[in-house]
């Protein structure tokens, strides 16, 4: 019959009307229900930035942008200043996902509006703090780097010792047959440069002394067949 | 015998009933309209030329913002896209969440189709209940990728990010509450016999305009053209699940209307197969950090968008940018019939032909 | 027609049109590369004898000295494709409009104009679509000087 | 209670007549009191019709309406009403300026003028006409040249098409809502408003004409241009059709005007179908209001469900249905009338 949807409509109108009207959130007092992964505000942690850039070469719009400076000591790039453009930000998430140490994030802020151009620019500074706390860890670094110096050149000092007392008991750690030792210590006895090299990789890597070593000797005997034809 | 001069009046840009920046000038014979001119590129943001500076990965919000109602389709296209080129292959899990990701978005743009032509024919609350249900899936969203419109959630090789728990209850319910919700936009909208007078018969469109002028989509199925890509050339993994092809017989307003109607009924059975079928697993491939396709690649890929035949036209030439990307926005080539629909008929009916045809003017303007 | 072959398409065509058609293949399309003046006859026999009745897409590519037009056809509901490829001189930027053949280029064709300065020949309404009509230049040409 | 408002009335003649003045000026000094009165009637109505306005669409839109401005919103028009009020007042430079500034002047007299005839309580009329019937729907029907004035004035496309829309509806809707009113009139056998709430005594007439009601309810829909039948504003269509080029109090006046009609043509309807201001318990002006205000309901409850109609249907509606219809139905009535009385029941 004509007129039937029309009465079905104001039906399901008027079910509605006597609804709780619980759909609407009434913003400014109550904020809304947001998700977990709700992209807000992009916001920075500077401690935790490298300084590596993938984020600025992720962004496709150039929201992102640093200013970096070269740390005289240790010739690292150090971060001074980061600034995120959150005018032109399209929320994407991509520089989000890339970044290696989770220094960028959204947050759940989503009251972004400013009054002025300028106001939404984030910038953040070095904090004076990180600078502090880096030069503390760099003089605690120093101290211990030079400590572990003395013990390996004592090490050094120790292992040089040894091949110069007792070459043939030492060098068979790194070579097999007693004749091979003999040209071996020869060849160390006449060159002190070979002589701390030799040292020195024995107490670190013995595999690639071994090798060296037997180099030394490939190379000592080829020379004295040299000789012997001369 | 009394004489009327025709005259211009011009719908939009700024309308309340123009989807966004849309320009109609309409010559008028009294109520009766004899041409319909339509102005375009109101939102025009030259995402083609954009493009050209843009790595390939960095185009993905761009494209969601082309179609903004329903922002994993234009997303999957471009990705889709890459990946064809490249070949790369897209984990299984992955493939299943981009499905389930894009049929929602079509569920949620075709309900906000319901509710803006609801509202363009006069019938306010109409929006309301279907943004009311569009609200659940924006949630969904939200959920998953943390944005609700322009999600960007599509990476090239997979997606951004796997789902959270939360998701599954939420998208089982929303698909159980679903017939419910349909039956309510037909008590209220489909049902109401003023709204039928409205789009019954009204900007009828013939099967054949309708291959000639490229309309794609519900507005071509509308004519009882069987064309769905989704069937047609399936992509993805679309060619594993089972649905059905809702088809008009006439290519009226009315036709489009229940066609999308119905579409949402198939979207949800997607989905809702999906769901079942998601298996575990990884959800991005390895894509190297700098994509670079070899010189003179170049490739069309098209997926079925909420609107329409949604395609990518990418040229490659070796560099990490694209040389060309050329997007084939339904909504643009839809609005071309505009016209031809509007002619003879009222003035009211122009605005129920533009509702019915459903065009985003992100998509159309780029 | 009978059960479409696209083998038997391309030897057909290549026979009637002889040198002027060049076809190209790769994964994913058959190019037909034609001459700007063959373009009208070339559309015509594929819509009308191969039943190519969907013009999907159509866009231009900027080539610094040429411009290259580039029309994606399908056919409905049958689904086979086919991709024809004009070269134009950037000097001499005009070929025919195919209008006629398929009016879905309406649009297209003026878009084309619009942003990459191509004029279609024949075209009755070749206007600006999406710039404004006092927009100098065409933003989608390689030269064309841009901000950001 | 029940005779609160005459006694007064009495009280105030009584007063007058006491200092001396004649019985026809102290008539005439009633009669510049009630004219205050109905204006502030008028005025409270319309605020809390705005809100009430407000507070149905959102009800019925899941919503709450209005909510921040004193208890339930209630404030809200009065903030919206003193914001009309400081806004600038735009005259387009193309307009007829003495017919846009003048249109929604007349709109608001015209719609006050509908109050002089009815009923708002037992004996509290301001004029009790033989005719009144007559010139409520005369008056009523002025209105469309007030809108015509308002859309011819703006010089705007928009407004001239929704004037023209609004001339043809109310022209095509005044017909069918007289003749459906004609039938309660053969019954009742007067024109005259309180002959016919008395006549009402027993049975409601909405019982007796029910598709007169319905007529009339429609007609009058349209006449109102309240949605469905909001063609004049169509807002999707017009963007607001006649009031498009109206800024602050003109455009105020507008609403203003609307409503009144409303609350009048409502009125109306209580008085012509549900026995007007009869009821039992309450006094007789409560009862209007209750009335009245329940019939304004309906009103809202339509217009914030149904789609607009299409012009064309709009028309053909009202000639070849509506027309016909109350036609059969003032032929039925007759009839009935007839045989009733050969039968001898009336």
């Amino acid at each position: 019959m004509y007129g039937k949807g029309l009465l079905k409509g104001l039906w399901i109108t008027f079910k509605h009307s006597f609804e709780k009207k619980d759909l609407v959130v009434r913003y400014p007092e109550q904020m809304p229900h947001l998700q977990e992964r709700f992209r807000g505000s992009l916001a920075f942690d500077f401690e935790k930035c490298i300084a590596c850039g993938i984020c600025i070469r992720n962004c496709p719009n150039n929201v992102l942008s640093m200013e970096t400076a070269k740390d005289e000591d240790s010739k690292k790039k150090k971060l001074m200043q980061y600034t995120i453009d959150l005018q032109y930000c399209m929320f994407c998430n991509l520089c989000v996902e890339d970044c290696p140490t989770n220094s960028l994030y959204f947050t759940h802020d989503f009251e972004l509006s400013q009054f002025h151009r300028d106001d939404i620019k984030r910038v953040y500074h070095r904090p004076p703090e990180l600078d502090q706390q880096e030069a503390a860890q760099k003089t605690s670094d120093q101290d211990t780097q030079t400590a572990a110096d003395d013990k390996k050149e004592k090490q050094l000092r120790a292992m040089i010792n040894a091949i110069n007392k007792n070459p043939q008991k030492v060098l068979a750690r790194v070579l097999d047959g007693e004749e091979q030792v003999e040209v071996l210590a020869a060849v160390l006895m006449a060159d002190e440069k070979k002589l701390a090299r030799m040292a020195e990789m024995m107490i670190t890597d013995k595999e690639k002394a071994k090798k060296v070593a037997l180099a030394f000797v490939k190379k000592e005997l080829k020379e004295r067949e040299k000789g012997g034809d001369q | 015998m009394l004489q009327t001069d025709q005259y211009i009046i011009n719908i939009g840009p700024q309308h309340p009933s123009t989807h966004g920046g849309l320009h109609v000038e309409a010559l008028m014979d009294g109520e009766n309209v004899v041409d319909a001119i339509v102005h375009l590129g109101y939102v025009h943001r030259s995402i083609e030329k954009i493009a050209e500076s843009r790595t390939y990965p960095q185009f993905v919000p761009y494209a969601s913002r082309l179609d903004y109602l329903a922002s994993h389709l234009p997303t999957l296209g471009y990705c889709q896209a890459v990946e064809k080129m490249m070949g790369i292959e897209v984990p299984e899990r992955a493939e299943y969440l981009r499905v389930i990701m894009a049929e929602f978005s079509r569920i949620s743009s075709h309900l906000i189709f319901i509710g803006s032509m609801a509202i363009d024919l006069g019938a306010t609350t109409g929006l309301i209940y279907c943004l009311r249900d569009r609200e659940r899936i924006m949630d969904m969203f939200e959920m998953t990728s943390g944005q609700r419109m322009i999600a960007s959630y599509m990476r090239i090789g997979g997606i951004a990010e796997d789902v959270p728990e939360t998701f599954y209850a939420a998208a089982r319910s929303f698909l159980d509450d679903l017939p419910q919700m349909i039956d309510e936009y037909n008590g209220l909208i489909t049902g109401n016999e003023i709204l039928q007078c409205r789009i019954k018969g009204v900007g009828t469109l013939s099967a054949e305009d309708a291959i000639a002028y490229g309309v794609t989509g519900p507005n071509l199925r509308a004519c009882g053209i069987d064309y769905d890509i989704r069937k047609a050339e399936p992509y993805g993994i679309y060619d594993r699940f089972e649905f059905d092809v809702p088809l008009g017989t006439k290519g009226d307003s009315w036709n489009r209307y229940i066609v999308r109607l119905e579409e949402i009924k198939e979207s949800a059975r997607i989905i809702e197969q999906a769901l079942d079928a998601l298996p575990q697993g990884d959800i991005r491939t390895k894509v190297p950090r700098v994509l670079k396709p070899e010189s003179g690649w170049e490739i069309y890929h098209r997926i079925e968008s909420s609107k329409g035949e949604l395609g990518y036209y990418i040229v490659a030439d070796g560099g990490n940018k694209p040389y060309r990307l050329h997007v084939r926005a339904p909504s643009f080539i839809n609005l071309m019939v505009l016209p031809i629909i509007s002619r003879g008929g009222k003035l009211q009916d122009i605005i129920a032909n533009i509702a019915t045809l459903d065009p985003v003017l992100g998509e159309s303007d780029r | 027609m009978d059960v479409f072959n696209l083998e038997a398409m391309l030897q057909e065509l290549q026979q009637e049109m002889g040198e002027k058609l060049e076809i190209d293949e790769d994964a994913f399309f058959t190019y037909l590369k034609i001459d700007a003046q063959d373009l009208p006859a070339l559309m015509e026999t594929l819509r009308q004898r191969y039943g190519f009745n969907h013009l999907a897409n159509l866009c231009a590519v900027d080539y610094e000295e040429e411009f290259e037009l580039v029309y994606h056809l399908y056919s409905i509901p049958d689904n086979y494709k086919v991709a024809v490829k004009v070269r134009v001189s950037r000097n001499k930027a005009e070929l025919p409009s195919i209008m006629d053949i398929y009016p879905t280029a309406d649009w297209q064709e003026r878009e084309a104009y619009d942003l990459m300065g191509i004029s279609f020949q024949g075209h009755p309404n070749l206007v600006r679509i999406l710039l404004p009509d006092d927009f100098a230049g065409h933003p989608l040409r390689k030269d064309f000087k841009k901000e950001g | 209670m029940e005779h609160w408002f005459t006694d007064i009335a009495q009280a105030l003649v009584n007063w007058l007549m006491g200092l001396g003045l004649s019985a026809g000026w102290a008539d005439f000094v009633l009669l510049i009191v009630q004219w205050l009165c109905i204006v502030m009637i008028v005025t409270i109505n319309v605020i809390i019709l705005i809100w009430l306005e407000r507070k149905v669409s959102g009800f019925i839109q899941l919503r709450l309406g209005p909510n921040r401005l004193g208890p339930y919103g209630a404030f809200q028009t009065i903030a919206d009403a003193i914001k009309l009020l400081t806004k600038e007042d735009i005259i387009p430079s193309r307009t007829d300026k003495w017919i846009f500034m003048t249109a929604p002047l007349f709109f608001i007299v015209v719609s006050v003028m509908l109050y002089a005839v009815i009923p708002m309580g037992d004996g509290m009329q301001v004029v009790d006409f033989n005719v009144g019937l007559l010139y409520f729907i005369s008056i009523g029907s002025l209105s469309t040249i007030c809108l015509l004035m308002a859309g011819w004035g703006s010089n705007n496309k928009w407004s001239m098409l929704g004037a023209m829309r609004a001339v043809a509806q109310m022209i095509s809707y005044e017909i069918p809502l007289a003749i459906s009113l004609l039938g309660v009139v053969m019954i009742a056998g007067s024109l005259r408003l309180s002959d016919i709430v008395v006549a009402q005594g027993n049975i409601w007439f909405v019982l007796l004409q029910p598709i007169a009601f319905i007529t009339y309810f429609i007609a009058a829909t349209a006449e109102l241009n309240r949605g469905p039948f909001d063609m004049p504003e169509a807002e999707q269509e017009l963007t607001a059709g006649a009031y498009t080029e109206y800024t602050g109090m003109r455009w105020a006046l507008f609403f203003l005007a609307e409503y009144t009609n409303l609350v009048a043509v409502s009125a109306l309807c209580a008085t012509m179908f549900f026995g007007g201001w009869q009821g039992p318990g309450l006094p007789s002006w409560l009862w209007i209001i209750i009335k009245t205000y329940l019939i304004m309901l309906v009103f809202m409850w339509m217009k914030w469900t149904f789609p607009r109609i299409r012009m064309d249907h709009l028309m053909s509606f009202s000639w070849k249905i509506l027309l016909p219809v109350s036609l059969a139905n003032l032929v039925l009535t007759g009839f009935g009338l007839e045989f009733f009385k050969w039968m001898g029941w009336w």
